[in-house]
């Protein structure tokens, strides 16, 4: 850690953990409630409970992603943050205004919570994602410009890299299209052809170009090579993401009462954005062959190169096999969206959050550059467990989804919906099982953080070989 | 300047080449000539004006190694779907 | 010769490259809006009957529908498609009739909508929007069949 | 660069090649998607290719052959440390470009005019789809040409470093190369 402001994202980080805990503590309740339909009826019916493990994911990622500004913000710029104390300050607002938000959705009825927070006024409410109350939505605001002006002024301060200016571009990104969330017309063809503005351009579009300058900052730390180099590609990765995804949201528009055309917009551009995927993998793996030094942080370049390979698989892939439109006609809204869902959210922004704390954690509590190598042996595990349950999972999900494809459209008798519920129950129980062995892989994840901190810090073995 | 010249002259009888090409494929097309003589006629004529692109204008033709055949790879490509899709209804 | 592949070309695309789409998105953008009208069945938001659907997509909203169904194929998949209930139903008052008959301590085992205790003109309001989204002409008619 | 010997690389900026590979690709898949498209719908495609003007395509052919080759010559100029000449060969290579705009925009005022737009049939969704879609390619292209001319202009080129033209012409030969395919398959094959 060379600048003292970095430390305000141990805060962050911490946060982004505990809740992404409860992200998955209600991801096992929603589970069950596949299996058990009435498992916790009425206490917590199926809708709030995945309102809690949606929203905790994004608000967990939002904590990260910050976190992980506020930590390479100041060391890319080689200048320490211009204020600290709003970063602070910021994070006990969100966390609290997130942690209010929750409880709410959890201790009163949904329609009661509309009625308290003056829903009426500027409604917003009850569209998938963006379930928050309004007042909610203006605190987020509020907090994402503060942050932009805290991290934009110290980049104009200090030295502009590329890596800081596409970190800036795509919070900055973030932040404009939210404002979309605030659009919500009766008009329920232009509802959802904006909704997918703040969903689409955020996921598909702008956090990516977060995750790439994530990434771009832990291979340059961690393999030594040339910051030109990875500069270049960044930039070349990050143009085809948004080449490919700005009109891909036009899979987005194919049922939803929009024209014809996004078929065919939607189809051909979207099946182009596995490439920048496949683009990412391919150059992670390239620059931690061509490293010019071993870093004794062995759990981080796992965990990027996890990225790296998960993102493509879950978002380029899983993506991919159900774009077109003329798949996506028998697809739309089945559990294959939720196993796509799955594997892309955990693929590219969970396991570059995690990439993240990982490396910059051991700094941040006082180490040199890495943990001890029993606490890494635990992450990795960590690592392995949550990755494979998140394949099974999706595989699950994928076998759930094909099922209900085939049974409710495609068969010549399609059956309904909640029969077809009954007959695919056996995924869901296998889903749930992985379910559980995510948990642990997450218990034993932070189990790491607690174990082999008296012992010395892991170091490089052996030189490095040139291939 | 022989080497510009060298480079110049061939590019300047492929843009000759180019254009007579483009006024068959316009007679065709005027004349609202149909069938798979007269639309096969005319994607080859489209395929070998590519492909003299690529070569002189481009200048792959002083390249050697994968990059020689983008183009022309790409042409192929698009050449062969585009054919499968007309022959029959032609 | 060594190849150029610089840092400077690849902004340049990058900043390029963004615009470009952006703008064609735009370009998109403005022609669904003049397609929109044929499709969207905005008649039916006019007049009284129109506040009657804005309501309704209140009462949709307020209560987090979108939370278990989907609505054209956009939600959770936890309940069924709700763009078509209205062909599936055949009647708002069959609608209305579902959702005002829920168990208020769900059904054991299965999966139950909970009962939102919504008034008459809430039950109708909701009826009406559920009548005007399925009156939505999507792409080939989607849902591919009455199941959703 | 000045002798006929063999380059592992193709001319310009290696990042240009990956683009155009990019390109291509979405071209190649719009072309595609139109020839079978036509296949189930050949009546349709049939009857409405006969509303486009030939003449104006051929014009436009012509104006985009034209166009590169005059910037074969603008390349050709700066090889031999010529800047002026480039220049000059580069501004003419932009008035071909933007007769080729004039007239693709006097053809869709016509289309506008009779009301057609993307959702009027299946045919003209992707007549005009292709066409607008490699219209802008046009406008970006000039923008960068414009760019690389001014430069030149100023002198920013020489016999030693020209990488810029090389790119901004690679990326023109391009689009050029694209209109070649689409010009017969839209306006004539049938």
């Amino acid at each position: 850690m060379k600048y003292k402001s970095q430390k305000v994202a141990k805060l962050y980080f911490i946060a982004a953990i505990g809740l992404f805990v409860g992200q998955i503590l209600f991801g096992l309740i929603i589970g069950a409630q596949y299996i058990w339909g009435d498992f916790l009826f009425p206490e917590i019916p199926f809708n709030v409970a995945r309102m809690v493990h949606t929203n905790l994911l994004i608000v967990w990622l939002l904590f990260g992603f910050m976190g992980a500004a506020y930590y390479l913000v100041p060391e890319e710029a080689e200048t320490d943050l211009v204020m600290p104390w709003l970063a602070n300050l910021m994070f006990w607002i969100f966390l609290t205004a997130g942690a209010a938000t929750i409880l709410g959705y959890l201790l009163v009825p949904y329609a009661q919570l509309a009625e308290l927070t003056k829903n009426e006024l500027l409604p917003t409410m009850g569209r998938e994602f963006l379930e928050q109350p309004t007042i909610t939505k203006i605190g987020i605001v509020i907090v994402a410009l503060s942050f932009l002006a805290n991290i934009g002024l110290t980049i104009l301060k200090g030295r502009k890299t590329v890596i800081n200016l596409v970190l800036l571009m795509g919070m900055t990104g973030l932040a404009v299209f939210f404002l979309f969330a605030f659009y919500n017309p009766v008009n329920v063809v232009l509802d959802k052809y904006y909704w997918w503005w703040v969903v689409h351009l955020w996921v598909e579009g702008v956090w990516e170009l977060i995750l790439g300058s994530i990434l771009a900052f832990i291979l340059i730390k961690t393999t030594g090579v040339d910051r030109e180099v990875i500069e270049k590609w960044l930039y070349v990765i990050i143009a085809m993401v948004l080449i490919t995804g700005i009109i891909g949201t036009g899979h987005h528009y194919y049922w939803i009462g929009t024209p014809a055309f996004w078929q065919w917009w939607g189809s051909i551009f979207s099946a182009m954005e596995p490439i920048p995927f496949f683009m990412m993998t391919v150059f992670a793996f390239n620059m931690v062959n061509k490293r010019r030094r071993n870093h004794p942080n062995k759990a981080a370049v796992l965990w990027a190169l996890g990225t790296a390979v998960m993102a493509f698989l879950g978002a380029g892939v899983w993506g991919f096999l159900h774009t077109l439109s003329p798949v996506n006609y028998y697809t739309h809204g089945t559990q294959i969206t939720a196993a796509h869902g799955h594997m892309a959210f955990y693929g590219a922004y969970v396991m570059i959050v995690l990439a993240m704390i990982s490396y910059a954690m051991p700094m941040l509590r006082g180490r040199e550059a890495a943990n001890s190598t029993k606490s890494q042996v635990l992450e990795m595990w960590g690592f392995w467990l949550m990755t494979i349950s998140i394949v099974f999972i999706t595989l699950f999900l994928t076998g759930a989804g094909i099922l209900q494809v085939y049974l409710q459209r495609f068969a010549d008798n399609p059956m309904p919906f909640m029969v077809v519920q009954e007959k695919i129950q056996l995924f869901y129980a296998l889903r749930e099982i992985a379910g559980f062995i995510f948990l642990s892989g997450l218990l034993i994840y932070i189990v790491s953080f607690f174990v082999g901190s008296k012992e010395p810090e892991a170091t490089i073995e052996g030189e490095v070989v040139p291939t | 300047m022989t080497t510009k010249k060298m480079f110049l002259r061939p590019c300047t009888w492929v843009y000759l080449f180019l254009l007579s090409l483009t006024f068959v494929t316009w007679f065709i097309g005027v004349n609202n000539l149909s069938g798979r003589a007269f639309a096969f006629t005319v994607l080859g004529f489209a395929l070998i004006k590519g492909q003299l692109i690529g070569d002189y204008f481009m200048g792959l033709k002083q390249v050697a190694g994968p990059w020689r055949w983008v183009i022309f790879v790409w042409l192929l490509l698009i050449g062969s779907l585009i054919t499968a899709a007309f022959w029959k209804t032609l | 010769m060594a190849q150029a592949f610089t840092k400077a070309m690849a902004r340049n695309i990058f900043y390029g490259g963004t615009a470009f789409f952006f703008l064609l998105f735009l370009a998109l953008t403005f022609q669904t809006h003049s397609a929109l009208p044929e499709l969207d069945n905005r008649n039916a938001l006019t007049g009284p009957q129109g506040e009657m659907i804005a309501k309704g997509k209140q009462v949709w909203e307020e209560n987090d529908c979108i939370g278990c169904h989907t609505l054209l194929g956009e939600g959770a998949y936890f309940a069924p498609e709700l763009g078509n209930v209205y062909k599936r139903f055949g009647s708002t008052d069959a609608i209305k009739g579902f959702i005002a008959s829920r168990p208020k301590d769900g059904v054991p085992g299965r999966r139950s909508m909970p009962q939102f205790n919504l008034s008459e003109e809430e039950l109708t309001a909701i009826a009406e929007f559920l009548k005007y989204v399925s009156e939505i002409k999507t792409a080939r008619n989607w849902p591919p069949n009455t199941q959703g | 660069m000045t002798g006929m010997e063999k380059n592992r690389w193709p001319p310009g900026d290696l990042v240009i090649w990956i683009f155009i590979m990019a390109e291509l690709l979405v071209f190649g898949v719009f072309f595609t998607a139109y020839a079978f498209t036509r296949a189930h719908n050949v009546e349709l495609f049939d009857t409405y290719q006969l509303t486009l003007d030939r003449n104006a395509a051929l014009i436009n052919t012509l104006a985009l052959i034209t166009s590169s080759y005059f910037v074969v010559r603008a390349v050709a100029d700066i090889r031999a440390d010529d800047s002026r000449g480039c220049f000059r060969w580069l501004l003419a290579a932009l008035g071909m470009g933007l007769l080729f705009l004039v007239v693709k925009g006097l053809e869709y005022k016509h289309h506008f005019s009779l009301g057609i737009d993307l959702s009027t049939n299946t045919f003209y969704m992707f007549y005009l789809s292709l066409t607008f879609f490699h219209f802008l390619h046009v406008v970006l292209g000039m923008v960068i040409l414009l760019a690389v001319a001014l430069k030149a202009r100023k002198g920013g080129y020489s016999a030693a470093e020209h990488t810029g033209v090389e790119t901004g012409a690679s990326y023109w030969h391009m689009v050029d190369l694209v209109w070649m395919i689409l010009f017969p398959l839209v306006y004539v094959m049938r």
